[in-house]
C-alpha cells in the first residue's frame, strides 16, 4: 500500500470504486462541510474536496477536508497550482498528511478570470502562480512519497503518504494528444485518474481505447467522471460552454421530452427532469463501468448529495466495501 | 512622323451625346492626344445620369460621381463643347468625315458670362422644369440643373417673356429683367444661332435614350391620379436637390406615403401595347428606389410589382436579397391589370392576378411607374443623318461581335441608342468607342490637339510672402450679402498681403488679365482670391498665375459665396465677419504656401495582358492597331479561352468561324507576341513603368496591364450529372445541336439557375437565360416534332435578347416556373430521366419525362483569379470575381492605375459584351500608353525617410499602394501613385508624410485664424 | 517591439494637475510606433492636458517634444538643460524610458503617460500580440515555435488543461489556446512526440523572479571584472 | 473537471472576461449648462470630394444655416489628424464637425 487510504483499499481489492464531490463553502461555518460529509457517508469510497473551485474563495480544501475525515468520510483533497508555488505546495502536503489525508488529486486549476463569471465579485485581478503544472505537481508529490525528497532536492524527515491522482478529459482538444498527455501524468506518478464528466460514451470508449494501447490503465485506475444531469438546460449548457464536454443529442432530446411530458407546472417540470436525470446518470455509470480499463466512476451530483443514494442502489454499487482493519 | 503627314485621317473626333457614354468616349480620346467635338442638344451635358438621385448597387450619390466628371469634360483643353446644338448632315468617309452642327441660339454670351445665375433669379416667368420632371419650377432663363456645365444660363425662348412679345410684334419692350440683372452685360436677345462644320476622323454616337410615355396606359392612371408617378420623378423625390429636398412625399397632399407599390414593366416587354424589349435596367432601380425610400423614411412600406427579377448583373442578385431580408421590400410576382383612385384619400387601388389566378384589390398610398427605355422619338431622321442602318426597333444595328460598330465605316455607337442598358455597360460602351476610334486613327493621334506654351517659373522660394487679395462681388452675388469693401479693408494690413482690392468678376477674361499684370506691378508671390468654390474655380485662377509666371500652387481660394453669402442671406454684418473670417484662413495658408515641383516619369508604349481568350484578345487587337507593343501570355497551350465551346451566338453568328478570324489576326499582327503555355512569374513597377518576368525567363517591359484571366464553367454535382449519360450542360447540348447529333422527337427539360443564384453562390451567371432559349430555338426549328420544357427562377434575357424568348415561346417552348425551395427532383427512369417539378401556374405537381435533362451551369472565376489578384495586389469580390475600381464610373480600372480589367474575370457576361469589355479595356489602357510622360499630380503626399520608422502604418492603410519595402528593406514612398489622400499622415506616428498644399501647418494655421475670437469688423 | 497604452486620461490628469509647467515628453521608437506614445501623441495629451486645465481654470504650462529613445542617455542628454526648467516631465515612453530618465533627470519628477504592457509583434495595422514573456530561458525549440509561457494563460509545461474550448482558452473565447496551437504545431512539423517527455519543474531564477536582471556583454564583463580587480 | 461545480449554476456562457478590469475612458470636459441663446462656434472638416461639394451645394440651392460654422477643406477625412481637432477645442471651438 502506498498510502493506505480507503479508496486505495477499494482499487486494491478490484471492486468498481466510487468517489464522490464535496464543495466547501465560503463561509467560516464548518456546519456545511459536515451535513455534506454525513449525507456521503456510505456512499462513496472518497469524497473529493475541492480547493477554490472556479477560483472562488472558499474554505481551504485541506481544512474542509479534515472536518469531512472528522465525520468519517475519507476525503481527496484537491491542489490547484494556481494558488501556491512550490514551496507552499510542498508545505501544505507535509500539513495535510500531519493531519491524516491520504489522497490527493493535483490539477492545474481554473483560471482566477473565472470567479468574476456568474454573479460573483471574484478576484479576476488576482495574480496566478503557476510555479508548477499539474503533472509536475504530480512528479513532486511522488517523490515526496517514495523517495522522501524535496522537490529541490532536500531530504524529508518523514515522507508524506499519499494516494496521488491526476484529471483526464478525454474529450477535451487536440483529442489525439489527450492520451499521450494523460500518459505523462500516470508515468509522473498518478496512482488514480478521475475523468472529466461522460456524456458522450462512444467517444470515452475510443479514447480509453487509445489509453490501453499505451498501457496506462495497467499503472494507473481511471475512474469515469459522471455528472448527475438536473435539467435540459444544464445538460444543453454543459454541451455548448464547458470545455471537453460534448452531450449527444438524444441525451438532451430525452431530457426535454421528460420536460414537455410533465406539462406547464415548474415544478413537475423540474422533478420530472431530476428523476430523468437520475435514470440517465445511473445508465451513464453502468456504461462506463463496461469499459475495459475502468476501476470505477467519479460521481458528482453538484448541490445535490441527496440523489447519491438512489443513484448508488440503482447502478447495484451500494453498500460500498469496507475494510475491518482500517 | 512622315506616317502622320502622308495619312488624311483627321487627328479629331465628333462625339454625339453629352451624357455619361459621350463623355466617357470625350474624355479618353481627349487625354490620349485627341480633338473632340462634344455635340449636345440640352443646354448642359450630362445626360440622363444627372438626373438619377443614386445607383445601384452601391447606393452611391450620382450627381457627385458624375458632377467632378463633367467639370473635367468641361475645362478640358482638347474638348469643345457644342451644347443646343445638333448635327445636320454627315459627309465623307471613314477617317475624313465633314459634320454640320446647327447651334440654337441661346441668347446668352458664354465668353461674357461669369455663371453667377443673377438673371435667374430676376427672371419672373416660372417654367415646369423638365429636369425635376415637372414635379418643380424652373425660370425661362435658366440651367439646367445647379452643377450645369457650361456654367452659361440658357433663355428659353417659348417662354421669355420678351422673346415671345417681340415675336408677337408688340411694339414695347416686355421684362428684360435678365439683361438689366447682368453686370457682365452677357445677355443677347438678338442671337440666331449659327452653323458650324467641324471635320473629323470618327464619330460617335452617344445620343441616348427617351423614357416610355406611360400616359399612354391609362389604365395605370399616370397623369391622371397624382399620386401615380413615373420612376424618374421618383428619382427626383429622392433627390436632396430635388422638388421635395429628398421628403419621399405625395404629390397631392404632401403626405408621407406608407404603403408604396412599384409597377415594373412599364412600357416594356409588352410588344401590343408598347415596347417589346427588356429595358434592362428597372428591376434594379426599382430595388435601389424601395431601399433609398426606405432609408429616407423608414415607415415606408415598399412592395414591388414584377414578372421576371432581372437581377443579372454583378452583385445584384445580393441587392435583392438585402433589400427583402435587410429592408423588407415585398417582391410580388403579379400583373397589375388597372389602377383607380380611392375618391377623397388620393390612395390607390390595384387590382392584380395573384399567381393562382384569383384577382386581388390591393390599396397603396404612392405608385411608382418602372417606365422603360425608347430611342428618340427622332432617331429614325437621326439614323438618316448619320448614315447608318437602324435596326427594327430604331435603334443602332450592331452585331453581337462587333457591338459598337454601326453599319457605317468609322460611325460608332455607346450607350442606350445601342440598345436597353445601365450605367457601367455604358461607360464600358463609351471607352470601347475611343478604343475603336483609337485604333481607327492611330496615326493621326496628336496632330490636332493643343498644348500649352508656358513661360518659365520664378523662384520665389526663400522670399518673404508678398500676397496679392482680390475680393470678387460676383456681381451682387456675394456683394448683395457681404460688404466686399470692409472685407478688403480687414485683410489688407495682415501679414504677408501687399494688396488688397475687390474686383466684379474675378474669373471674367479682363480680371485674368488684370491679376497678370499685379504679379508683375506689385511682385506679388502668392495669389488669395475670395470667390467661389476651389472646385469649379481654382484651375482658371492657376492657369492664371502660371501664366504670369507663378507656380500654381502658389495660390488659394476663398470660398465666400457658397459658403457663406448664399446661405447667409439677410444677415449682412454676420456673412461679413464669416466671409473675413473665411479670407483670412486663405491668407493663413497662402502664406505657408511653397511651390510644388510636379515630376513626370516616361512611359513603355506597351501592354501586357493576361489570358488568351476572346477578351485578351480583343483588347489586344485593339492595342495593337493603336500602334502599341502587346504581349499576350496564356496558361494553356491555345488561343480561345471558353468560348472555344461555342457554336453560335444567339443571335446566330457563327463564333466559331470568328474565333479562328481573331486567332488568325492576333498570331500575324506584327505588334502582337503570344506566349502560350506561360504564366507570370512576377510584376514589378507601376503605371507606365512595369517589368514582368515570365515562367519561360522571358522579361517584358510595359507601361499597362489587362487582366484578362476569364472564368470557368461550374461543373455540376446536383441533377444526376455525370451519374447518367442522359443528364447533359447546356454547353455539351450545344456541341451535339451542332454535330447535328439530335435525334426527332426527342423530350428536352432544361434546368436554369445550376449553381447560381443560391447561397455561397448568390449571383447571376447572366448567360444561361439566352443559353436555354437559343438551345431550345435550335432544336425547335430543327425538328418541331421536339418537346422542350424550361425549369426557370426567373427568365432574365434583358434587353433586345427578349425577343428570342417570345420566339422560343411561339415555337411551343413551355416555360415552367420553379422555386428556390422547392427545386425539381431528377430521377433515372427506364432508358430515359423523369423530372418532377411544382407549377404554380396550375397549382400542382408535374412529372415530366425527358430522353434530355439539360442543365444550365453557371459560371465561377478562373481559379488563377486569386493568385493573379494577390500578384497585382488587386482585390476581388466575395464572389470571386476582380473588383473594379468603381462599378458605375470606372468598370474597367482598378485603384492602381495602369491594371484594368476585362471579361469574365470581371463578372459572368455575354459574349458580346465581354468583347465591349475588351474593347474598352484596350481604349482605358490606349489613354495611359499615348503619353510620352505621365504627369505626376502635385497634391500628393510627401514622404521624409529621415523621419520615418519604416513602421508599415502607412503600408498597411494606403488604398492605392503607394508606400512600398524599398530595396534597403526600408518603406520608401512612390509618388507615382499617390492620390494626395493623406490617410498616410493621418496615420504616421512619425509625422514622416505631408500632404502637399495640406500640410498640418498649414491646417493649423487655418484653425487657429478660424476660431480666434471675433474681433469688430475692421472699418466697419 | 514594446507595446504600450495610454493611461486614461483621468489618471493623467490626477497625476499633472498640481503642476505649473509641464513637458509631455515622447519616446520615438516603440511606442511610436504602436500609436502610443511617440512625439505625436505626446503634443495630444499636451493639447487634452491644456484643454483640460483651461476647463478648470488651472494655470498651467504645456508643452510636447519627442525623442529618438528614453532609454539611452545620448539622446535626452543634450537636452536636459531645457528639459530640467520644467516641474515635471510625463513620459509616454515605456516603463524602462521612465525609470531612466528619472534615475537621470535630478529633483524633477518623471510621471508615466502610458501604461507599457508587453512586447508584442504586429499582426495587422493597430494589432498587437504577445508571444513572448521573456523568461530568460527558451525553450521554443521543444515547443514547435509557441511559447507556452506566454501564451498559455496557465504558464504549463507539459500540454493543455482541461479547458481547452475549441481551439479557444477557458478566460475567453477571443483567445487561441497556446497549447492547442502547439500540438497542431508540431503535429504539421512532425515532432509531435517530443511533447511525450515530461517538462520538469522549471528554474524560474532566469525570469524576473531571479530579481531585476542584467545583460553584460562578454568583453565588457571581462573589462569590468578587471576594473574591479584594480580597485581592490 | 474542477470547472463544473459552479457551471451550469453560476456562469452565464461566454463571459469570462477581465470585466472590470479596465475603467471607461473618461471625458475631458465637464458637463456645462447650456446659457439661452448660445450659438456654439463650429468648425468643419469636409473632404474636397463629397462633403466640401455639399457644402456648395446647400449654396446653390441657397439653404440656410447659421454663419459661425467654418469649413476647412481636407483633400479626404481620412487626413484629420487628432491634433487638428484639439487644436480647435484648444483655441476654443465649441463643436468639430468632420464630414466625408
Amino acid at each position: 500500500m502506498k498510502s493506505g487510504s480507503n479508496l486505495e483499499r477499494v482499487i486494491a481489492s478490484g471492486k468498481p470504486a466510487v468517489t464522490a464531490e464535496l464543495g466547501p463553502p465560503m463561509s467560516a461555518d464548518p456546519q456545511e462541510v459536515i451535513h455534506k460529509a454525513k449525507l456521503l457517508k456510505g456512499y462513496c469510497d472518497a469524497a473529493n474536496i475541492t480547493d477554490c473551485q472556479t477560483a472562488v474563495v472558499r474554505i481551504s480544501s485541506i481544512a474542509a477536508a479534515v472536518l469531512a475525515l472528522r465525520e468519517g468520510l475519507e476525503p481527496v483533497m484537491q491542489m490547484t497550482c494556481r494558488d501556491r508555488n512550490r514551496i507552499a505546495m510542498q508545505a501544505d502536503l507535509l500539513g495535510a498528511a500531519a493531519l491524516g489525508l491520504r489522497n490527493c488529486l493535483c490539477i492545474a486549476g481554473d483560471h482566477q478570470s473565472f470567479s468574476a463569471a456568474g454573479k460573483l465579485k471574484g478576484h479576476p485581478g488576482a495574480k496566478n502562480v503557476y510555479d508548477v503544472d499539474s503533472i509536475q505537481l504530480v512528479g513532486i508529490l511522488k517523490k515526496m512519497r517514495d523517495e522522501g525528497l524535496q522537490e529541490g532536492g532536500d531530504k524529508l524527515e518523514v515522507a508524506p503518504k499519499f494516494f496521488i491522482g491526476a484529471a483526464f478529459t478525454p474529450g477535451g482538444e487536440p483529442m489525439d494528444y489527450r492520451p499521450y498527455r494523460l500518459k505523462k501524468k500516470v508515468d509522473a506518478g498518478a496512482d488514480f485518474i478521475q475523468t472529466q464528466g461522460i456524456y458522450d460514451v462512444e467517444m470515452f470508449k475510443s479514447q480509453m481505447e487509445k489509453v490501453r494501447n499505451l498501457g496506462i490503465h495497467e499503472k494507473t485506475a481511471i475512474l469515469g467522471g459522471i455528472i448527475v444531469p438536473k435539467s435540459a438546460m444544464m445538460l444543453r449548457y454543459m454541451d455548448s460552454s464547458v470545455a471537453g464536454v460534448s452531450v449527444p443529442k438524444p441525451l438532451i432530446d430525452r431530457m426535454m421530452k421528460a420536460k414537455n411530458d410533465a406539462g406547464t407546472d415548474k415544478k413537475k417540470a423540474k422533478e420530472a427532469q431530476e428523476e430523468e436525470g437520475i435514470k440517465i446518470a445511473v445508465e451513464l455509470i453502468q456504461q462506463v463501468l463496461e469499459i475495459p480499463g475502468v476501476k470505477g466512476v467519479h460521481v458528482q451530483a453538484i448541490e445535490w448529495e441527496s440523489a447519491m443514494p438512489v443513484i448508488l442502489k440503482a447502478a447495484g454499487l451500494y453498500p460500498r466495501p469496507t475494510f475491518p482493519d482500517a | 512622323m512622315s506616317d502622320k503627314l502622308s495619312s488624311n485621317k483627321k487627328g479629331s473626333v465628333l462625339v454625339v451625346g453629352g451624357g455619361i457614354g459621350g463623355m466617357q468616349a470625350s474624355l479618353d480620346l481627349a487625354d490620349s492626344g485627341f480633338k473632340v467635338h462634344m455635340v449636345q442638344k440640352e443646354p448642359s451635358i450630362g445626360g440622363t445620369m444627372v438626373m438619377l438621385d443614386k445607383t445601384f448597387p452601391t447606393g452611391d450619390c450620382s450627381m457627385c460621381m458624375i458632377s467632378p466628371k463633367m467639370v473635367e469634360v468641361g475645362r478640358h483643353l482638347n474638348v469643345d463643347i457644342h451644347t443646343l446644338a445638333e448635327v445636320v448632315s454627315v459627309e465623307g468617309e471613314e477617317g475624313n468625315f465633314r459634320a454640320k452642327i446647327r447651334l440654337a441660339p441661346r441668347y446668352v454670351d458664354p465668353a461674357k458670362c461669369t455663371g453667377c445665375g443673377e438673371c435667374e433669379a430676376q427672371c419672373p416667368k416660372k417654367v415646369p422644369s423638365e429636369f425635376d420632371q415637372q414635379l418643380g419650377n424652373r425660370k425661362s432663363i435658366y440651367a439646367l440643373f445647379p452643377q450645369a456645365v457650361p456654367n452659361t444660363r440658357a433663355i428659353d425662348d417659348r417662354y421669355c417673356l420678351f422673346l415671345t412679345s417681340r415675336k408677337k410684334g408688340a411694339k414695347k419692350d416686355v421684362c428684360k429683367k435678365c439683361e438689366k440683372a447682368c453686370k457682365a452685360g452677357a445677355i443677347n436677345y438678338d442671337d440666331k444661332g449659327q452653323e458650324i462644320e467641324v471635320n473629323v476622323g470618327s464619330i460617335i454616337l452617344a445620343p441616348g435614350l427617351d423614357r416610355y410615355n406611360a400616359k399612354v396606359r391609362g389604365e395605370l392612371g399616370l397623369g391622371r391620379w397624382p399620386n401615380v408617378v413615373t420612376s424618374l420623378q421618383f428619382e427626383r423625390i429622392l433627390s436632396a436637390s430635388g422638388p421635395f429636398k429628398g421628403e419621399v412625399k405625395r404629390p397631392s397632399d404632401d403626405k408621407h406615403p406608407k404603403k408604396v407599390a412599384w409597377i415594373q414593366c412599364v412600357g416594356s416587354r409588352d410588344p401590343h401595347n408598347a415596347n417589346p424589349w427588356c429595358s434592362s435596367v428597372c428591376c434594379m432601380y426599382a430595388t435601389k428606389q424601395s431601399i433609398i425610400a426606405k432609408e429616407h423614411d423608414k415607415h415606408i412600406e415598399p412592395a414591388i410589382f414584377y414578372m421576371d427579377m432581372r437581377a443579372f448583373g454583378k452583385d445584384f442578385d445580393k441587392y435583392v436579397e438585402r433589400a427583402k431580408n435587410e429592408y423588407g421590400v415585398r417582391y410580388q410576382r403579379a400583373m397589375v391589370s388597372a389602377i383607380r383612385e380611392d375618391p377623397g384619400s388620393g390612395d390607390l387601388v390595384l387590382r392584380y392576378a395573384a399567381e393562382d389566378g384569383s384577382l386581388i384589390d390591393e390599396t397603396f398610398e404612392m405608385v411608382v411607374l418602372s417606365i422603360g427605355f425608347e430611342p428618340h422619338k427622332d432617331a429614325a431622321e437621326f439614323a438618316k443623318t448619320f448614315g447608318i442602318e437602324p435596326n427594327v426597333y430604331k435603334f443602332a444595328k450592331t452585331s453581337p461581335l462587333n457591338p459598337v460598330e454601326t453599319t457605317r465605316k468609322g460611325v460608332f455607337v455607346t450607350g442606350t441608342y445601342q440598345g436597353p442598358k445601365d450605367i457601367p455597360d455604358t461607360v464600358m460602351q463609351g471607352s470601347a468607342v475611343a478604343g475603336e476610334a483609337m485604333a481607327l486613327l492611330s496615326e493621326a493621334r496628336g496632330t490636332e490637339t493643343i498644348k500649352k506654351e508656358l513661360p518659365p517659373e520664378k523662384e520665389v522660394l526663400g522670399e518673404e510672402p508678398r500676397i496679392g487679395v482680390l475680393v470678387c462681388h460676383c456681381g451682387i452675388n456675394i456683394a448683395s450679402t457681404v460688404q466686399v469693401e470692409q472685407v478688403v479693408e480687414a485683410v489688407k494690413d495682415l501679414p504677408g498681403v501687399v494688396y488688397a482690392t475687390n474686383t466684379l468678376y474675378a474669373c471674367s477674361q479682363d480680371t485674368q488679365e488684370t491679376i497678370k499684370q499685379l504679379v508683375k506691378e506689385k511682385n506679388l508671390n502668392r495669389l488669395v482670391v475670395a470667390s467661389c468654390t476651389p472646385r469649379t474655380h481654382e484651375p482658371l485662377f492657376q492657369e492664371t498665375i502660371r501664366d504670369a509666371g507663378l507656380n500654381k500652387y502658389l495660390f488659394d481660394l476663398a470660398d465666400i459665396r457658397e459658403q457663406c453669402s448664399w446661405c447667409h442671406m439677410g444677415h449682412k454684418e454676420e456673412a461679413t465677419k464669416k466671409a473675413i473670417r473665411i479670407v483670412k484662413m486663405a491668407i493663413a495658408k497662402s502664406r505657408l504656401q511653397e511651390p510644388i515641383k510636379t515630376d513626370t516619369v516616361g512611359v513603355t508604349p506597351a501592354c501586357l495582358i493576361i489570358g488568351g481568350g476572346i477578351a485578351g484578345m480583343t483588347a489586344a487587337l485593339s492595342l495593337a492597331d493603336q500602334g502599341f507593343q502587346v504581349s499576350i501570355v496564356e496558361k494553356e497551350n491555345e488561343l480561345g479561352g471558353l468560348v472555344r465551346n461555342l457554336y453560335r451566338t444567339l443571335e446566330g453568328n457563327d463564333v466559331r468561324e470568328f474565333l479562328a478570324s481573331r486567332i488568325g489576326q492576333v498570331r500575324s499582327h506584327p505588334k502582337i507576341k503570344v506566349f502560350t503555355g506561360t504564366e507570370v512569374r512576377n510584376t514589378d513597377g507601376f503605371v507606365g513603368n512595369f517589368k514582368t518576368t515570365l515562367t519561360d525567363g522571358t522579361e517584358i517591359s510595359h507601361g499597362a496591364i489587362i487582366l484578362t484571366t476569364g472564368g470557368i464553367e461550374y461543373e455540376p454535382t446536383e441533377y444526376l450529372y455525370k451519374e447518367s449519360d442522359r443528364v447533359v450542360t447546356q454547353r455539351e447540348l450545344e456541341k451535339k445541336i451542332a454535330a447535328a447529333e439530335v435525334q426527332a422527337g426527342n423530350r428536352y427539360v432544361m434546368i436554369q439557375c445550376v449553381g447560381s443564384r443560391e447561397e455561397p453562390n448568390q449571383y447571376c451567371s447572366r448567360i444561361c437565360c439566352q443559353d436555354a432559349v437559343k438551345n431550345a430555338i435550335a432544336i425547335k426549328e430543327k425538328d418541331p416534332s421536339a418537346q422542350v420544357f424550361i425549369l426557370y427562377r426567373d427568365i432574365r434575357t434583358y434587353g433586345l435578347r427578349e425577343d428570342y424568348y417570345k420566339k422560343a415561346r411561339e415555337l411551343g417552348v413551355i416555360f415552367v416556373r420553379y422555386d428556390v425551395n422547392r427545386k425539381p427532383e431528377v430521377a433515372q427512369s427506364g432508358n430515359g430521366m423523369s423530372v418532377k417539378t411544382w407549377d404554380y401556374m396550375l397549382n400542382r405537381e408535374l412529372n415530366i419525362g425527358a430522353d434530355w435533362v439539360v442543365l444550365s451551369a453557371g459560371f465561377r472565376p478562373h481559379p488563377t483569379t486569386e493568385k493573379v489578384g494577390a500578384l497585382y495586389k488587386v482585390t476581388r469580390n466575395p464572389d470571386g470575381y476582380f473588383l473594379e475600381a468603381h462599378v458605375k464610373l470606372r468598370p474597367v480600372d482598378f485603384p492602381s492605375e495602369g491594371i484594368f480589367v476585362a471579361g469574365l474575370a470581371h463578372a459572368p457576361k455575354n459574349l458580346d459584351e465581354t468583347i465591349t469589355q475588351a474593347l474598352a479595356s484596350a481604349g482605358r489602357a490606349g489613354v495611359v500608353l499615348s503619353h510620352d510622360r505621365l504627369a505626376i499630380s502635385g497634391i500628393i503626399a510627401k514622404h521624409r525617410k529621415d523621419l520615418c520608422m519604416s513602421c508599415l502604418s502607412c503600408f498597411r492603410v494606403c488604398p492605392f499602394d503607394s508606400p512600398y519595402i524599398g530595396e534597403d528593406g526600408k518603406v520608401a514612398h512612390n509618388e507615382v501613385k499617390c492620390h494626395g489622400c493623406g490617410i498616410c499622415a493621418a496615420i504616421c506616428p512619425a509625422k514622416a508624410f505631408q500632404v502637399n498644399n495640406f500640410r498640418d501647418d498649414q491646417i493649423l494655421a487655418m484653425i487657429d485664424v478660424a476660431v480666434e475670437c471675433d474681433t469688430s469688423v475692421a472699418g466697419g | 517591439m514594446i507595446v504600450g497604452k495610454q493611461k486614461p486620461f483621468e489618471e493623467i490628469w490626477n497625476m499633472v494637475k498640481d503642476f505649473k509647467k509641464v513637458l509631455v515628453y515622447g519616446c520615438n521608437t516603440c511606442v511610436a510606433i504602436c500609436h502610443a506614445g511617440g512625439g505625436k501623441e505626446a503634443e495630444i495629451i499636451a493639447s487634452m492636458i491644456r484643454i483640460k486645465a483651461a476647463e478648470e481654470g488651472v494655470p498651467m504650462e504645456v508643452k510636447h517634444a519627442g525623442i529618438e529613445r528614453h532609454c539611452e542617455p545620448e539622446y535626452f542628454e543634450p537636452l536636459m538643460e531645457e528639459v530640467k526648467t520644467y516641474d515635471l516631465v510625463l513620459s509616454t515612453a515605456c516603463g524602462v524610458g521612465v525609470n531612466f530618465l528619472s534615475e537621470r533627470i535630478g529633483n524633477i519628477p518623471v510621471y508615466p503617460g502610458i501604461n507599457t504592457e508587453f512586447f508584442g509583434a504586429v499582426p495587422q495595422a493597430g494589432v498587437f500580440t504577445e508571444l513572448c514573456a521573456g523568461c530568460g530561458n527558451c525553450i521554443l525549440h521543444l515547443t514547435g515555435g509557441i511559447c507556452p509561457i506566454a501564451r498559455c494563460s496557465k504558464s504549463l509545461m507539459n500540454g493543455p488543461c482541461g479547458g481547452t474550448n475549441k481551439g479557444k482558452c477557458e478566460i475567453s473565447q477571443e483567445v487561441d489556446c497556446g497549447w492547442y496551437l502547439i500540438v497542431e504545431r508540431m503535429k504539421q512539423l512532425g515532432t509531435v512526440d517530443k511533447l511525450y517527455a515530461i517538462q520538469q519543474p522549471r528554474n524560474w531564477s532566469t525570469a524576473r523572479d531571479g530579481g531585476p536582471r542584467r545583460v553584460v556583454l562578454a568583453h565588457i564583463q571581462d573589462l569590468e571584472e578587471e576594473e574591479a580587480k584594480k580597485e581592490s | 473537471m474542477d470547472k463544473l461545480a459552479e457551471s451550469a449554476e453560476q456562469r452565464s456562457p461566454g463571459s469570462h472576461g477581465l470585466a472590470g478590469a479596465e475603467s471607461e475612458r473618461s471625458s475631458i470636459e465637464k458637463p456645462r449648462e447650456i446659457p439661452q441663446d448660445w450659438e456654439p462656434n463650429i468648425l468643419a472638416f469636409a473632404c474636397h470630394y463629397c462633403a466640401f461639394a455639399a457644402a456648395d451645394l446647400a449654396g446653390v440651392m441657397r439653404l440656410s444655416y447659421p454663419p459661425n460654422v467654418k469649413v476647412v477643406r481636407l483633400p479626404c477625412t481620412g487626413k484629420l489628424d487628432y491634433i487638428h481637432v484639439l487644436r480647435a477645442f484648444e483655441r476654443g471651438v465649441d463643436g468639430v464637425f468632420a464630414a466625408g
